[in-house]
């Protein structure tokens, strides 16, 4: 199988706190992974490692044969490959809901407004927020900026889609559609890292789960491995706390 | 000190007088007393020149303390009208319009106009106001400088500029051919500056009445200080007057440099 | 001071008063849009982040060393020195001869510019660092995130800003007199020579300026409220199938 | 122009140029200061939300068109105007004689604040909604978010569009000697006055100029980094018990 | 038992969007109601409502026998016996953690910096965030956030707690502390309105749950017949969508 993502001894501090301490895993093609852990384990960092916003400290970042970190790498066309669901939404304040999932297919990808928008009204009615076009982010609630954050970033149709708790913010219901989508997409060979707390998600969905904590990989397994066999002691004992807690 | 000295309009033993300090070789401001310079109010400097020797003269047959206000020549006028101050002596003209607005006493100074050109221009041997057909000339803003040169035929007349630095700048730089000025600012701008020539009109000159070429004593309308002023000013006879003026010419404190 | 008198001197005077304002606001409205041109430039230059291959690090470096300079110097030194020195040193040393209304823009835009510099940094640093992410992670280069999302949300938080600038360009316009541009301040100053009347030519001055003012500021409210959009906005009819 | 020259007019006169420039420091200093603290205040009246009480309501809508007028008119007219009404019209109508050192810093201040006004009012917008929320839900009233979570943000956003107005007063006190204030403009226009070289006299002026707002902006800015706080924050040692 | 909150014929629209239509019901002392419902509902209009962040558009809403939308009441002091916590956080930018835990106790309450200090810390450590004091908003990932948030709510001791999907950013180790912090508070005497996504939440902690629908109640009972029993149909959508997607 083809090998997407190869992370490689990754690190990142900020000051004296290190965040990410020698990250070791990698991603194939169509593959689904979840990255879960508690919080301050650094999840949301190494997310954004890979995404360049933020500069690793040391490592290599290998994507399609090409290690990223090297300075000969066009960053920009790299990002469009990557679609980036972020945790705290985002949207652009000064754009409607439509403009939101059209203005990088037309300005970067170059894609004629047309089509954008045609794409753009696709993706929006899978996270069913077509009603809300014309409305600007801070006229919607939590979940439905959360939605639009989707269909942005399905908008550009990218290749690997990086998640940050993509359902934190959905209401139930909607975690379902969502589910669905992103079923979909996986179905499609769509490459997808996703961070998230719904172990339920992890669990039908993934192909592969990583267990992160205080800034290492503790685990890595299929689904089944490691919510019904963890072999470290500190899985078993997120995993106990989180199943309890819901 | 501030301005706080100021009594409005009673009585009192100081008499202030506005002016620029800053139009040799009628007043301007230096650092130390010399020459019988005067301290300026609220400052460390002190003023000197022909404004300020016969403010002095004036003071002391008015038998009362000289106080120098240095003020721009816009504030002049409010000055004197809210009674910052109580006279004007800033070389200033006593025109018809200004006369509407204050009163002047006599005369205490008269000079004539005179054109201020580069050395080595085409007007630097220019005798008469012909010579100046096709010329580029300018005059400070406010003064009847720039009304008299509509008297020279095929002038360009430039835009009147608000001050005399300026004006110099714009001669030097080429972008006036000459300005029009009165003698002792020309034999000043001349001693200063070596690329400017003053050129005295002895073909013909500016036709100018005598409220223009004149400088008189500016005062609050209906001030009762005007018929003492007048009676001192008649004390300093035209010859005192000219030596005065040379001396103020040879004080100015370009002259040094 | 009389209002007869103001009527008078009114009458007496209006088309100096008129051509005067005329000047300013022709000066004054072109100089403050070049001059935020300017500014937003140097603010989209100024943020480019660091870059990883030394060369370019190196022409970054010294571009914004060209931008401090520029900003530190036409801020700092009054407006009238700029003026003489452009103007009447450009025919000294070089002998340009600039056309007086042109050289009046330039000075008054550069000067704007260096001002606006430093507002739209303080109009970058306010947005969300969220934004500039967001950008970046659908790969927008600097440029592309800055004019497309990052400026047109400065430009509502700066439009107060502008506005002052604006006013102060009306305003500071007077000094362009050293190099002969006869603008309100100078008719007015024309005037008040003539008559002496100053409380009460400038009294008409002041109403000129006021009304130029004003209406400026009111249309850029106007385009704030716009920019804002409506408070409220309406739900797109629910059409299942397309 | 020859810097022989220049060496030799600065020796000439550095004590007229020093003075100058302490009186325009002191003064613009000062008012910008007080300047900073109006336009702030205004920013807070003006954003109180709508109250339920006809009473209030009306008791704001003055009060706002008060600070409206104020605004539109000191930002509106010249400030040499200003500075001629205040100083000696005080004198003309009410028989008030104010030191000139007090009206200086009156009018500078007055003139600053309405500019600050605008400023202020960009700098809440440009804060989230949030922010606001937040603090109401924690009972604060209106003037407790202004100055404990307001402001101190808006602080930080507005400080650069802060420093054009430390700048733009440095070099307006000019206009003071019409009221006879010597500041280095009037005293750099007497130097030339007397030595005919404009370009040598306002050389050195403008490098005195640089010298102030150089200074100013390094100040301003290195207040901005602290504002800001440190890029990482230390952990604090994990004592479980108390 | 005394009623703390009573909502009553309470109506709010946003342009032609009519979000909250005619809402009746109430809140006794000590009483933990959850407010469940889809993405869009009003869940967080009405909570917005109750803390007069929202202008109601009509009816009436009594807290301890005055309706507080007369005009002759301290809005402010009512606000301090409500406790708020975001579903956007909104933590005070320029503060610290500490901070933003002691200035509504110092400038509000008249607290004392030091007593401010002990109680900020009391909460701080109850939510796992009494080593990040120094740190500054923008440091902190999402549910470091939510924690402080939840801190500074906590640290004004209300009356009534009310909570904006308080977990939704939270990890599930997280959900688990501070789902006990709100038992002890709930047996404390404090009366809680929790909107929430959380079903397993709503059912074990709760007194009595509420089912939003598009701007009504459309069922309110004890959580064991709303999740066992729904008697609207509705109501039985809601969940099985819900149910089934984790
Ligand atoms: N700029 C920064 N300075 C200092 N520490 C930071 C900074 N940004 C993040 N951190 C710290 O890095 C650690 C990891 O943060 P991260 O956001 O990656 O956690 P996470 O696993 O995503 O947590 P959560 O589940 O709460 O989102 C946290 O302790 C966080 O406070
Ligand atoms: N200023 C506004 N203008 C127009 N519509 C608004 C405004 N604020 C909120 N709304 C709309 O009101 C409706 C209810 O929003 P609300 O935030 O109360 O939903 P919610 O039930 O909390 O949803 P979620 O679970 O996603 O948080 C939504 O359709 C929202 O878009
Ligand atoms: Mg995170
Ligand atoms: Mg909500």
């Amino acid at each position: 199988m083809e090998r997407v993502l190869d992370i490689q001894s990754l690190r990142k501090s900020f000051g004296n706190n290190e965040v990410l301490k020698n990250i070791n895993f990698s991603v194939d093609k169509g593959e689904v992974v979840c990255i879960i852990g508690s919080s301050g384990s650094g999840k949301s960092t190494l997310l954004r490692c890979i995404n360049l916003l933020e500069k690793p400290d040391g490592g290599k970042i290998i994507y399609n044969g090409r290690n990223i970190l090297e300075s000969n790498i066009n960053v920009y066309e790299y990002r469009t490959r990557l679609g980036m669901v972020f945790q705290q939404f985002n949207l652009f304040n000064n754009l409607n809901v439509l403009n939101n999932c059209t203005v990088g297919q037309i300005k970067v990808l170059g894609r004629s407004r047309e089509e954008a928008e045609e794409i753009a009204m696709k993706y929006l009615k899978v996270v069913g927020m077509d009603k809300y076009i014309n409305a600007k982010p801070r006229q919607l609630s939590g979940g439905q900026k959360q939605r639009v954050a989707i269909a942005r970033a399905l908008a550009m149709e990218p290749d690997v889609m990086l998640f940050d708790e993509p359902t934190s913010a959905l209401d139930p219901e909607m975690v379902g559609e969502v589910l669905k989508v992103m079923k979909e997409l996986a179905e499609m060979g769509l490459t997808m890292l996703v961070v998230t707390h719904e172990m339920g998600f992890a669990k039908e969905v993934s192909d592969r789960v990583v267990f992160m904590d205080k800034g290492v990989i503790a685990e890595e397994g299929e689904p089944e491995q490691i919510f019904n066999n963890p072999i470290q002691e500190r899985t078993r004992e997120f995993l106990r706390s989180t199943l309890q807690a819901v | 000190g501030g301005g706080n000295a100021s009594t409005g309009e009673e009585e009192s033993d100081v008499f202030r007088v506005g002016l620029e300090a800053g139009y040799p070789p009628f007043n301007w401001t230096q650092q130390d007393d010399s020459n019988g310079a005067v301290p300026i109010d609220g400052t460390s400097e002190y003023a000197g020149g022909y404004d300020v020797e016969i403010a002095k003269r004036i003071a002391e047959g008015l038998g009362k303390e000289l106080v120098i206000v240095k003020i721009e020549w816009d504030g002049l006028l409010p000055a004197l009208e809210s009674g910052k101050i109580d006279a004007i002596i800033a070389g200033m003209s006593p025109t018809a319009e200004r006369a509407k607005a204050i009163d002047f006493t006599d005369n205490y100074y008269k000079s004539d106009l005179v054109m201020v050109v580069r050395k080595g221009s085409q007007y630097e041997n220019a005798t008469s106001l012909k010579d100046f057909a096709g010329a580029k000339i300018t005059a400070q803003l406010n003064t009847f400088h720039y009304e008299v040169i509509d008297q020279i035929e095929g002038v360009i007349k430039e835009t009147a500029m608000d001050n005399f630095p300026a004006m110099r700048v714009a001669l030097e730089s080429g972008m006036i051919d000459g300005y029009v000025s009165e003698r002792p600012e020309a034999i000043s701008a001349m001693a200063a500056n070596e690329n400017f020539v003053m050129v005295e009109f002895t073909d013909g000159g500016f036709e100018t009445s005598d409220d223009d070429t004149a400088v008189a004593v500016g005062l609050k309308k209906g001030s009762p200080l005007r018929e003492k002023i007048n009676e001192i000013l008649g004390q300093i006879s035209e010859e005192e007057r000219q030596d005065i003026m040379d001396q103020a010419i040879k004080n100015q404190p370009a002259a040094d440099n | 001071m009389s209002f007869q008198l103001v009527k008078e001197i009114f009458l007496d005077n209006w088309p100096m008063y008129l051509r005067g304002a005329g000047m300013t606001i022709v000066i004054s409205v072109i100089s403050t849009i070049l001059g935020a041109i300017i500014g937003l430039l140097i603010g989209v230059v100024r943020t480019i982040p660091e870059s990883a291959t030394r060369g370019k690090r190196v022409i970054l470096k010294v571009v914004n060393t060209i931008f401090s300079a520029y900003v530190e110097y036409f801020r700092g030194t009054p407006m009238i020195v700029q003026a003489m020195v452009i103007y009447y040193g450009s025919a000294l040393l070089f002998d340009i001869h600039l056309n007086r209304f042109v050289a009046a823009i330039i000075i008054v835009s550069i000067n704007t510019g260096a001002y606006m510099a430093e507002i739209v940094r303080g109009g970058i640093t306010s947005i969300d660092e969220g934004q500039f992410e967001a950008a970046s992670a659908i790969g927008m280069t600097h440029f592309q995130s800055m004019f497309n999302i990052i400026l047109p949300q400065v430009i509502r938080n700066i439009l107060p800003a502008t506005a002052n600038e604006f006013v102060i360009n009306i305003k500071d316009t007077s000094v362009l007199n050293v190099i002969g541009v006869t603008e309100l301040f100078f008719q007015t100053k024309s005037i008040t020579g003539n008559n002496f009347k100053f409380f009460e030519s400038y009294f008409i001055a002041s109403g000129i300026y006021l009304l130029m003012t004003f209406t400026i500021t009111r249309i850029l409210r106007h385009f704030e409220k716009r920019l804002d959009g409506p408070q409220n906005y309406d739900l797109v009819g629910n059409q299942m199938q397309v």
